[in-house]
């Protein structure tokens, strides 16, 4: 971890981790019983990646996101209860309850959008920075996406045109091992994803994605690089996620002993203990942080219960913008 | 011998029986393997076929239906699960620029014989990239046949046609089906493509759909029956070639259509049904074409909003009673 | 001001004004800098605006259309070149799944004027994967509009109104038409979109078509007007949203509906228009609907089969004698 | 050039470099003269790859070619007639004259098919690979496609599932230096298309695609090493076009000096000095083959010529095969 830690960037970084670990635990609970439908991919054992990586970010830098995506968006500053409540489809949700786990966006925070389709987001992210670059706005992009993702066409093009245009992105490979069911060497002729960037003349990093610090120093070099007009980077997290890939996986393609091993090396323990040991906070402290993090899972709960579903007429509303062309 | 079977299960029949039949045949996907696929069509096949046969795949959408084709037109017969329909976008170059043209094109020396296993339709709150019924694109794809099977008993024959066919052909599941069961003959022969079936004989109006909506049109008819109205059902079976003559028979008895369907409106199957009758038995029509079908607009999260987007029985009975009372 | 123009001089106007007046407006796409792109609509261009404005990429069909979506929604206004209509098939994903979707989904807060424009059709022996005509496909995806100008003017007061419109907008341009010419007013407002023409009264029945084949329809009615059939020709110009009460209005008059369109008849645009007819005018048709399209296969190479492939003003001709007979 | 060139081979090869060169020529007269309608993409100047990849090839190998597929097919040994029929659009063609230029195959040679959608051949002819494979055929492919075609989607999906699967397959790339009017700087975000290869652990090797025995030793190394079911290679031939990119591009994007000095390379006077200086054929010899080839191309002109238009009833036949399922 680094060594210049500042007690209140840990702290901040607990919250975040407790947020989005107790957000997404609250939220299997909830499909569990119905309270949600549908299904959702939850980012538990991951949450150091999108902390560390929004770590690294202005503010008005924007990321884009996957289908295991609410980490994301609590990373980036989201707001739990419209999150919770468009998991709900409740009117009071980021999309009005329309776009669901997969399809929220939030850009008031600088979050381009989930997205449900494997890849779908890489181009869209590219042309962000495109767009940034093209204003000089000074803005850098964050791409998050998959290992699995990484096999897709899109990837591809999108590193490419991002390498020869020197756009302000930076891509953010989570390397969990698995893309559903199928193991990365099933699936990724080689074992390191980050070694694509030769293949487009950029940055590729290999990082720990188990540790915040080591995914923000990572990315913050990369969007050092990128806001200097030097162009995209590549970084692999190798991180894992504890549960199974949604709803109802019930992981036959692992071994419970490779999960153990991967939960000892969880985030969050791991940054209380340094915490303590660095005189970072005090026992209270960290329980208070802990508990401030999941009262606020348990209101966005409350929020998105109370909140309406949209009218009927919502339905046949908001496919296009009126007014204008 | 008569076996109950869901429609997965009856599906998952019908390839063990062709690749126990055939060497040549094989499926790939993702998550085919071990997972069983994300419908479970094809759990415990790996085991018995091995990974050679039952080929899981990365996430490539457009070079797993590339590759397929590649196998097709040298000896080999691929059958390709696409993990949700939507994501057939991805290889809709491959299918429609290359699967569908390379026989027209390169003549009679290449044969196409490619399925590609889809499962639409929505009902389960997947949001809008993982519950679309896209198959009307594909009847504006010359060279591509498509199957929509609504019962366990066609998901086998018209899985077992679509992988002895020698052209392209499409599979288009729906997710509300694969759980649904019913009697099917352990002998029976593939289905002929290209046939629709009639489900229910009335002689009032002419309901004609396929997939899911045809349990939900036979339940509708069975409602109207309590009324007095005698609604003939007409599964299609196979969207392309469409059976029209089946269509305009049923229509020059009763005089009235009504297309119902899970996708989109605008563009819809029952647009080309509509156009076909218009065109080819509009004396025989007492009033007009009426199409149901979803709204036109991506498929909603929000549950009740998804579910006044998909077209009901009800639907169906209050569209029917107005045109009836036209007469 | 009326000025002579071409069909592609037209769309660089709009295309130059959009450029001039809105620093956001960028166009990118293959080989459209010094190239001037495949059919010579962004020539000159390069040099008048530079290569930050003027974007050459390599080619990614899916990459550009997802990179202009992401540019689209965070403040630029794209316009997208695909060099053929039949690429779009790589671009299918981003188009349907993103493009379409993202205002529904996320809510007010994402807008994505996006234009993506793109010559469809043959006529030029380019062969089955460079002359198609699918813009069918995109009636249904919710989310998008299609505008297919017929005229300079209708392209250039389309194309303006596509870069202006907040919404992804397809712009399915004719390679035919490019060399054609017409006089266009120099200050003519961006046309609304969602509005067809009737560019030829007549009162014995309607020919609605767009693109192209208003041209042919025109010249079809010219010839059925010496035989005394007076045609009336709808140029529908905005595909989706279809302008339904203009068509409706042409056939309450007539009585009698022909649909013409280059692009495959089943499943075609002509399906839609013909559907909506028989369910909403159902009472004032006088005869069968009638489409008139190209055969179900891929566009041939060879000239005579292509030739015979195309519809014709011939067989408009035939086809409105055969159903002003049935009277 | 090879040291133990066989008088036998460089006579074959002389063959078949001026068939491809003089067919080219020839169709882009019948082009300009309105005999050939539509247009073409001309293979003058990159002969050599097409000539020396598949000297490298069994009869029962397979080759995948792309809209500059001329070439491709003559040397997989095509029929010139039935090649030069289709591009008429007449009966005889290789595909009843539907296909045309860019949409033509001869199974019975080995070669599956040009195709207009670039890189849509890439996964098709991975594809193939996979069913030699899956029958134990020994047979390799060769996919051809050019520097544009590397950054399609297709490419990385292929290669990736290609090395994963160790298909026996062969990605040759002709890097002309241009897409069209797009310099392979201005697309490619990086300047050796080989060095991809590393994105997917395979060998990746860049040749002289002047140099048809160059190009063929490096495709035997990789056919060797896919037959031997050791997996797929990329090579990248450096070659050029002579012409323009199809019949009406005014090449207005580079300079004739470069042109110049690659025609200074053109392979076919470079192999008839090479024959002549070490005696692999006398002067006359070397006119004799010249004149042969070019009497092929003649042949093909007339019996294209010659030919039907297939009859009106064509137009709606051959979509399916009929008669199964
Ligand atoms: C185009 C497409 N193909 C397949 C899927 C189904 N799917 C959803 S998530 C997923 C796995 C993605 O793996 P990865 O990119 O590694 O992300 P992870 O789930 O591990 O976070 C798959 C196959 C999809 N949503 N989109
Ligand atoms: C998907 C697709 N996009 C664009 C085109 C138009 N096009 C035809 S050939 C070509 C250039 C291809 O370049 P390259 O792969 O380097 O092959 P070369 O022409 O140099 O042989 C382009 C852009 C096409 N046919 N298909
Ligand atoms: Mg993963
Ligand atoms: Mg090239």
């Amino acid at each position: 971890m680094k060594s210049d830690l500042a007690a209140g960037d840990a702290r901040r970084v607990l919250y975040q981790l407790v947020l989005i670990r107790g957000f997404e635990e609250s939220v299997l609970k909830l499909v569990s019983d119905g309270s949600i439908r549908g299904t959702t991919h939850p980012y538990v054992g991951q949450e150091a990646v999108a902390v560390g990586a929004c770590l690294a970010l202005r503010a008005d830098d924007w990321v884009i996101s996957t289908h295991r995506g609410h980490g994301h968006l609590l990373a980036k500053g989201g707001d739990p209860n419209r999150l919770m409540a468009e998991l709900f489809g409740k009117a009071t949700g980021y999309g009005g309850g329309k776009g669901g786990t997969q399809h929220m966006a939030d850009f008031a925070v600088g979050h381009l959008g989930s997205n449900g389709i494997t890849g779908g987001g890489i181009p869209i992210g590219t042309g962000a920075a495109l767009s940034a670059q093209m204003r000089g706005s000074g803005q850098v992009v964050v791409v998050f996406f998959g290992d699995g993702a990484a096999n897709q066409g899109t990837f591809h093009e999108s590193l490419n045109l991002a390498a020869l245009w020197h756009l302000p992105v930076v891509y953010v490979c989570e390397n969990n091992l698995y893309a559903m069911s199928t193991a990365v060497r099933d699936a990724c002729a080689i074992e390191h994803i980050a070694e694509r960037a030769s293949a487009y003349g950029m940055p590729g990093v290999q990082v720990d994605g188990m540790n915040v610090f080591a995914v923000a120093a990572a990315v913050r070099t990369a969007v050092d690089r990128a806001r200097a007009g030097r162009g995209p980077s590549l970084i692999e997290c190798k991180t894992y996620r504890f549960l199974g890939h949604s709803k109802s996986d019930q992981r036959v393609y692992r071994s419970r002993d490779e999960e153990s091993a991967w939960r000892a090396r969880d985030p969050i323990p791991r940054l209380r203990a340094t915490m303590l040991e660095r005189g970072l906070a005090s026992a209270a402290e960290i329980d208070a942080i802990t508990r401030e993090a999941l009262a606020a899972v348990e209101s966005a709960v409350e929020f998105a219960r109370l909140s309406p579903f949209p009218e009927a007429q919502a339905l046949t509303e908001g496919v296009f913008v009126e007014g204008t062309g | 011998m008569m076996r109950e079977l869901t429609y997965w299960q009856a599906l998952q029949e019908a390839l063990r029986e062709a690749m126990t039949r055939d060497p040549t045949v094989f499926v790939m996907g993702e998550d085919i393997g071990e997972y069983g696929g994300a419908f479970g069509v094809t759990r415990g096949l790996l085991a018995d076929f091995g990974p050679q046969r039952i080929r899981c795949t990365p996430i490539s959408e457009a070079a797993i239906v590339g590759a397929a084709i590649g196998a097709a037109i040298t000896g080999m017969r691929p059958v390709v699960e696409i993990m949700f329909m939507d994501f057939v976008t991805l290889a809709m170059d491959q299918l429609a620029n290359h699967a569908a043209k390379l026989r027209y094109m390169y003549g009679p020396q290449v044969r196409v014989p490619l399925v590609v296993r889809t499962p639409a339709g929505g009902g389960r709150c997947y949001g809008a990239t993982h519950s679309q019924s896209l198959e009307a694109w594909f009847l504006h794809v010359p060279g591509l046949k498509v199957v929509a099977p609504a019962t366990p008993t066609d998901a086998k024959g018209l899985l077992a046609a679509a992988i002895l066919d020698d052209n392209p052909v499409l599979c288009v599941e729906h997710k509300l089906l694969y759980a649904t069961s019913g009697t099917v003959s352990a002998d029976a022969p593939a289905l002929p493509i290209g046939r629709a079936a009639v489900r229910r004989a009335g002689t009032d109006v002419s309901l004609v759909t396929y997939s899911y909506y045809v349990g939900v049109a036979l339940e509708a008819a069975e409602q109207l029956a309590i009324g007095g109205i005698a609604a003939e059902v007409i599964d299609l079976r196979t969207l392309a070639p469409l059976d029209t003559e089946t269509v305009l028979a049923s229509v020059r008895k009763t005089g009235r259509l009504v297309c119902i369907e899970e996708g989109t409106r605008t563009g819809g199957v029952g647009a080309e049904v509509a156009a076909r009758v218009a065109e080819l038995a509009y004396e025989y029509l007492d009033a007009p074409i009426r199409r149901i079908a979803a709204a036109d607009v991506p498929v909603p999260f929000s549950p009740p909003l998804e579910q006044a987007d998909l077209p009901t029985r009800e639907d169906i009975v209050l569209v029917v009673r107005e045109l009836m009372e036209r007469a």
